[in-house]
């Protein structure tokens, strides 16, 4: 009982992590149509970010400073290098993009060298948050559901309650409406850009040291949040959510089942899963669970 | 006299290469300071980007052999080794006279000195089964061990590591249990979270695993989050940033199965290893090769043996040779081209600085881990029976 | 599209590629060169067929390597078989083998991406790559694990007297069916099919509304492609004689991505000048420089800011001016634009190479350049560099702008006198 | 007589809005039916339903008699039912002579075929150069349809349109944002090009609607308000009530500020 507890809490706090890195994906993608291939190299400019900043002044500060520093870069691409490829379409911004994941790899390789970088959970966040028979929860596993909670909590404020927030909600399902009614759109992308990448730096100040903050960790996530918008359905903000929480229990199900199928067992395939729910949703429900717009 | 060290020089694996490169070029200069080779000529290391893939491996290859380049050695990655082999096997059978030599430092496929095994091939380290059975002969004398897990990358390697654990252990303690056996896809976890709670689970008090990189210090780093309170039995946690990723949550709880480090009792290349340090590249402070430059020793002395630089005779001269290496005496043993070496188990644990054990004196990428020795194995018990039928020509 | 019987510029263009396929081993000898001139055929059909969905069907793929690496590795089973005499089949006709096993993946594989289109069929494509490259290190027995599949193309009687042991028998192998698969794919540019694929890129809504189910299509075309894409697997196969995991990863998919976009997704040649050029970076480029990456990621990027149609839209937009004999007003803007953009290259070479320099471990931090050492610890060489940079581009803004307002001009005129 | 569309209490809603509300139609075969009616009648919905690009969601459509509820806008094409589009939907990038042989490739049976050479196509060539000629864009088949002027462009859209020689043919706002001399000159074509046809088209412009249509109706808010022939809704209290005589002024004033 308490190893189902476990997994469970461990297959949400992942899931939360993988929802605050595509929502800003969905975010920027059902206002913007661009689908921003760099999303996971933002993530790891984060953690990066929050490495440099932690070994400086601390984690507190870097677990501020460092989304905002991401949202800046990411305002400063969407200003000086996506408005420019806008005219050549989406496919064009896309491959912008998809460089740019090769520009930013490079760069961090030549910053802070090729392998791993010591971005450690502080001190006060290190330790068993609870105990269940012989089992104990790490407290960073609890901050980073906080985290996560909180944040995705903001964004929803932020959209119902605020104006800005009702014109993007707007974009969401009109944006030729939104564009009409003379709202200075290129800012209001400019900012959701920033957004998006801030909120995939903060999933990568939280997620740099639980895990490994190291040069391939966006190639190793990009891939997963990729198929998440997919599986929730291009555009669609609690699409994501619903399968960010279902890819990260599902992946962390899959690892405790001993079933085997022609000598491969589950666990052996279980990150290869989502690629096929991937699969399967497409045949049998191509729009994606909460998906209305075709791509 | 040049030689080409095909490895990784760009990329994501870049630092790999380059510290093997680096370590080469140290001994080689020494080597030359020494007088060199064949009566005064000059040994030289070129580097090769191989881009650790093994077609890219093939291209660069084709221009050592544009070169004149007769001796190449890699050891990132048994994928390219073992297109290399074939490479080098077909080349010097189509084109005689002109043959090339390859020297393996780190490509720990078992099947390159059994089945693939090939006249012009010689490795310096220690294969996959040998360090398993060095490990386990270790495992059996340590009654504490109950219940061990196996956790392994799912691809040759880690099955090779699985499949040696298994039958090794159950040869030599058939009372350890196996709780557990579980693969996981290559560099694609990015958490560990639950294959530790599996772990935990199944009350396992050790586990065995091949894994390198990511893999390996993820998965310590959330056991020990997880208050997981086992002992890792490891190849790879010694180098290449692992140390630094796991952190001080690996302090007594890391144990790996290697040839060198640099805290070993009564070692004849702490001052090279002292020298080495002195003009070591920042980033790769450590001196993480002995086989290395036990290699190239062999290789001159082979060289100077044969009084040619052709690859045949130099050959010849290696296979069967016994060289005084600084931990003890080593072969290449002429049936397989494998060296056979003594190993040594070691564990990580804080470094003198942060209060560890005073023989902890050198800690890994200043990472406060450092490796004390827990037992040498001489070079008897890894050597294992080899399934090679040299084609000599 | 013109409806003359005889089209006497393609057969210039066609028997002129012809005669450089024949030439260019005896234009570039040496056994490196032959490598690399073999890799770029291979990668020529790659990249072709790698268009037939960008280009042609507009559809993103980060996933094409599917293809031909699965394709390479039925090849490589093939060959084996030849080897061990449980299969007969000579050797110059394997690529046919690869071309189905692709089209057969291809239709299993393009069911499901075909799907969708646009950013969904991308990031689908992404997915399945992703997916069968984990199921290649998941299955060693028909995949060799990592280590791949070895074989040796000297097998079976010699075929007309070739063996295919010499690299040239093989350079001329790889060229015949690069050659062979351009008409193919070239004829499939000219068929309902390819005109319909077209079609459905530019408006696939329209599409529908003339009969045409924009998902067969796209599926359809994909299949095509991926016969070609295992083609050019079966060739790398009998090239390297090693086909392992990296056939099908994701660094290959993106490569062919790269190699085609910056040819020239617009133009049926495009791909074929990508498809050199990224040979060259890759191959040999990594041989000077380490910086290799960074330059083709920033080489991407130009291309995909400033010149979107790559390469052969860069080429094909001189020739109206050519054809109306007005290049000579263009040579000295262009010559200054050249010179300043040298300018600023050599600028940004210095830069980067430093700031590699300064980062890699184990080499020294002095630059050698042109005959000349640069320290990049000490600040002189950053401020020189710099200052070239800087200065290349200011130049090269001025002399773009005099190029732009000449080109304008002549544009301008060319239409007034078109319209005359 | 049988009839070439029947729509049998057709609704159709977005999410809570409803746009169509129970409509029953029935057009005859080798008529031409115009729908008239006011900004936001429903006019283009009623289109989009009938040619599949949005799904019903009551009610059922037949075309000649067979069911085509909610089929693919490919299907009912292949059926026999060919539309336009009020904003210009062709092929931008391609020539005159190309948009209009993508009409004329399915219908012509060469549906998919790789192994045709398309410049080849004898018979597929022959129709593309009837239309073109019938549109009267010969003269620029080879230019590239983005470059057309406006009123070539809506001319291409009907070739596109009659290429595959449907026999259901639905135009929408053919003449939207032409002049006077060019709506006479697209009246003419509409009339020659479906002569033997069935037309169905939505239109604005009172003066089309009245020289070309054989029978009218009237669509407001959602609801058919009258069918008949021109005179019958001339006549028709209730549609000169509700709309007509208000059109009226308005066209009058549309025509107006073009001269």
């Amino acid at each position: 009982m308490e190893f189902f507890l476990v997994q469970t809490l461990n297959g949400i706090s992942y899931g939360l992590l993988l929802f605050m890195l595509s929502s800003g994906l969905t975010l920027v993608f059902s206002l913007m149509g661009v689908l921003n291939f760099a999303h996971a190299s933002f993530y790891m400019l984060g953690a990066y970010f929050a490495f440099q900043v932690s070994a400086k002044i601390g984690f507190w500060p870097a677990l501020v400073a460092a989304p905002l520093l991401v949202g800046a870069i990411g305002m400063l691409v969407e200003r000086w290098g996506l408005r420019q490829v806008h005219k050549h379409g989406h496919v064009a911004e896309l491959l912008f993009t998809f460089g740019l994941a090769y520009l930013i790899e490079e760069a961090v390789h030549l910053i802070w060298g090729r392998s791993a970088v010591e971005y450690r959970v502080p001190a006060e966040l290190d330790g068993p948050l609870f105990r269940i028979i012989g089992s104990q929860y790490p407290i960073y596993r609890g901050f980073m559901m906080l985290v996560s909670v909180t944040v995705l909590v903001t964004i929803w404020l932020a959209l119902t309650r605020t104006r800005i927030g009702l014109v993007i909600q707007a974009a969401l399902t009109h944006p030729q409406t939104v564009e009409a009614l003379g709202h200075n759109v290129p800012r209001v992308f400019m900012l959701v850009f920033g957004g998006g990448c801030a909120l995939a730096g903060l999933a990568g100040v939280i997620g740099g040291n639980a895990f490994v903050t190291e040069p391939g960790m966006a190639a190793a996530v990009g891939p997963i949040i990729f198929v998440i918008v997919v599986v929730g359905g291009m555009g669609s903000l609690a699409g994501a959510f619903v399968a960010s929480l279902l890819i990260g229990c599902m992946q962390t199900f899959a690892v405790s089942l001993d079933w085997s199928l022609a000598g491969i067992k589950i666990s052996q395939v279980a990150p290869v899963l989502p690629y096929l729910l991937m699969v399967l949703l497409l045949i049998f429900r191509p729009k994606g669970l909460m998906g209305t717009r075709e791509g | 006299m040049a030689s080409a060290g095909l490895d990784p020089l760009s990329g994501p694996f870049a630092n790999v290469g380059e510290q093997g490169l680096a370590e080469f070029r140290f001994t080689v200069d020494a080597i030359n300071k020494r007088g060199g080779v064949l009566g005064g000529r000059k040994l030289e290391v070129i580097g090769f980007d191989n881009k650790v893939s093994p077609q890219e491996s093939l291209n660069q290859l084709k221009r050592v052999i544009d070169q004149d380049i007769r001796y190449i050695t890699q050891g990132n990655s048994s994928a390219v080794a073992g297109a290399l082999i074939e490479a080098v096997n077909r080349h010097n059978e189509r084109n005689p006279g002109k043959e090339i030599l390859y020297l393996n430092y780190a490509a720990v496929d078992p099947a390159f000195t059994n089945d693939k095994c090939s006249f012009w091939h010689f490795r310096f380290d220690a294969n996959a089964d040998m360090k398993m059975e060095s490990l386990t002969t270790w495992m059996a004398g340590q009654k504490n061990i109950k219940k061990v897990y196996l956790l392994n990358q799912d691809y040759s390697f880690g099955h090779a590591v699985k499949k040696a654990a298994r039958e090794l252990l159950a040869r030599k303690r058939p009372d350890i249990q196996i709780v557990g056996d579980d693969l996981h896809p290559l560099g694609k976890v990015s958490d560990f979270a639950p294959y530790v709670a599996k772990i935990k689970a199944s009350g396992a008090d050790g586990v065995i695993t091949g894994n390198w990189g990511n893999d390996m210090s993820l998965l310590v780093k959330a056991g020990r989050e997880a208050g997981l309170d086992v002992i890792w039995y490891t190849y790879y946690a010694g180098g290449l940033g692992t140390p630094t990723a796991m952190g001080e949550a690996a302090a007594g709880k890391v144990k790996i199965i290697a040839e060198y480090h640099s805290n070993v009792a009564n070692n004849k290349a702490a001052k090279w290893d002292a020298d080495y340090r002195k003009q070591a590249p920042k980033g790769n402070p450590d001196f993480y090769f002995l086989r290395g430059k036990i290699m190239w020793d062999m290789f001159a002395k082979a060289l100077n043996q044969a009084k040619s630089a052709d690859a045949k005779a130099v050959a010849l001269a290696l296979e069967g040779m016994k060289h005084e290496g600084e931990l003890g005496e080593v072969e290449m043993r002429k049936s397989d081209h494998q060296l056979i070496q003594p190993l040594y188990i070691m564990t990580l644990v804080k470094s003198a600085a942060k209060g560890g054990p005073k023989e902890a004196k050198i800690d890994l990428e200043g990472s406060g881990l450092a490796p004390v020795t827990e037992a040498r194995l001489e070079a008897y018990t890894s050597a294992q029976p080899t399934s090679c039928a040299m084609k000599r020509p | 599209m013109t409806y003359q019987p005889l089209n006497l510029g393609r057969w210039i263009i066609w028997g002129g590629a012809a005669l450089l396929f024949a030439a260019a081993p005896h234009l570039f000898p040496g056994g490196f060169a032959l490598t690399m001139l073999t890799q770029m055929g291979v990668m020529i059909l790659f990249a072709l067929s790698y268009n037939m969905l960008l280009g042609q069907g507009g559809m993103l793929s980060f996933g094409h390597a599917v293809y031909s690496g699965l394709g390479a590795y039925v090849t490589v089973h093939a060959l084996n078989q030849i080897g061990a005499g449980t299969f007969y089949l000579p050797v110059p006709l394997l690529p046919l083998v690869g071309g189905i096993a692709g089209l057969a993946f291809g239709l299993l594989f393009g069911y499901v991406t075909t799907k969708r289109a646009g950013t969904t069929f991308a990031l689908i494509s992404l997915g399945i790559g992703e997916m069968v490259f984990a199921c290649v290190l998941m299955f060693p027995g028909f995949f060799g694990g990592e280590a791949g599949i070895s074989t040796n193309r000297m097998v079976g009687q010699p075929f007309l007297g070739l063996t295919f042991g010499p690299g040239i028998q093989v350079y001329y192998l790889v060229a015949l069916w690069c050659f062979l698969g351009m008409a193919g794919m070239f004829a499939l540019t000219q068929t309902p099919l390819g005109r319909m694929a077209n079609a459905v890129r530019d408006n696939p809504e329209r599409a529908e509304f003339v009969g045409y189910n924009t998902r067969h299509v796209r599926f359809l075309q994909l299949v095509l492609s991926s016969f070609f894409a295992g083609v050019s697997g079966a060739l790398s196969c009998i090239n390297f004689e090693i086909v392992s995991a990296e056939n099908v990863s994701a660094i290959r998919s993106g490569g062919v991505l790269l190699a085609t976009f910056i040819g020239g997704v617009p133009f049926f040649f495009g791909p074929v000048i990508g498809a050199i050029v990224f040979v060259f970076f890759i191959v040999a480029l990594s041989g000077f420089t380490k910086a290799w990456l960074l330059y083709l990621g920033l080489f991407f990027v130009l291309i995909v800011v400033y010149a979107p149609g790559g390469i052969a839209s860069l080429i094909l937009m001189q020739f109206p001016v050519i054809r109306a004999g007005r290049w000579r007003e263009l040579a000295l803007p262009y010559a200054l634009a050249a010179l300043a953009g040298l300018v600023a290259l050599a600028g940004l070479i210095g830069l980067v190479e430093m700031v590699y320099r300064l980062s890699d471990q184990g080499v020294s931090t002095v630059l050698q350049l042109l005959g000349m050492s640069f320290d990049a610890r000490s600040a002189p060489p950053w401020i020189a560099f710099g200052a070239i940079l800087a200065a290349g581009l200011a130049s090269l803004r001025a002399a773009a702008r005099r190029v732009g307002e000449r080109w304008g001009a002549i544009q301008l005129e060319l239409q007034a006198q078109a319209a005359a | 007589m049988k009839s070439a569309i029947e729509l049998r209490d057709v609704h159709k809603s977005f999410g809570t809005t409803k746009i169509i509300f129970g409509v029953s139609l029935q057009i005859r075969e080798g008529e031409r039916h115009a729908i008239i009616g006011p900004n936001g009648a429903g006019k283009s919905t009623l289109f989009n339903l009938i040619s599949g690009r949005y799904e019903v969601s009551a009610g059922r459509i037949l075309l000649h008699g067979a069911d085509i509820t909610n089929l693919q806008p490919f299907e009912i094409n292949r059926k026999g039912l060919s539309r336009s589009f009020q904003v210009t939907n062709i092929f931008h990038n391609m020539s005159v002579y190309e948009n209009v042989r993508c009409g004329v490739l399915w219908p012509a049976g060469y549906r998919y075929s790789f192994w045709h050479r398309v410049g080849g196509l004898r018979d597929v060539r022959q129709r593309a150069e009837e239309v073109m000629e019938r549109i009267g864009l010969a003269r620029r088949r080879n230019t590239l349809a983005g470059t057309l002027t406006y009123a070539e462009q809506r001319a291409l859209e009907i070739g596109v349109t009659i290429a595959g020689g449907a026999s259901v043919v639905l135009l929408d706002e053919p003449t939207a944002g032409m002049s006077r001399t060019e709506t006479a000159q697209v009246v003419e074509l509409i009339r020659s090009v479906t002569e033997g046809r069935t037309l169905v088209m939505v239109e604005h412009h009172m003066g089309v609607v009245f020289n070309l249509a054989d029978r009218i109706s009237v669509l407001v808010y959602g609801e058919l308000l009258a069918t008949g022939t021109p005179e019958e809704i001339r006549a028709n209290p209730a549609v000169q009530e509700a709309y007509l005589g208000a059109l009226h002024k308005e066209a009058a004033r549309a025509d107006g500020s073009h001269a």
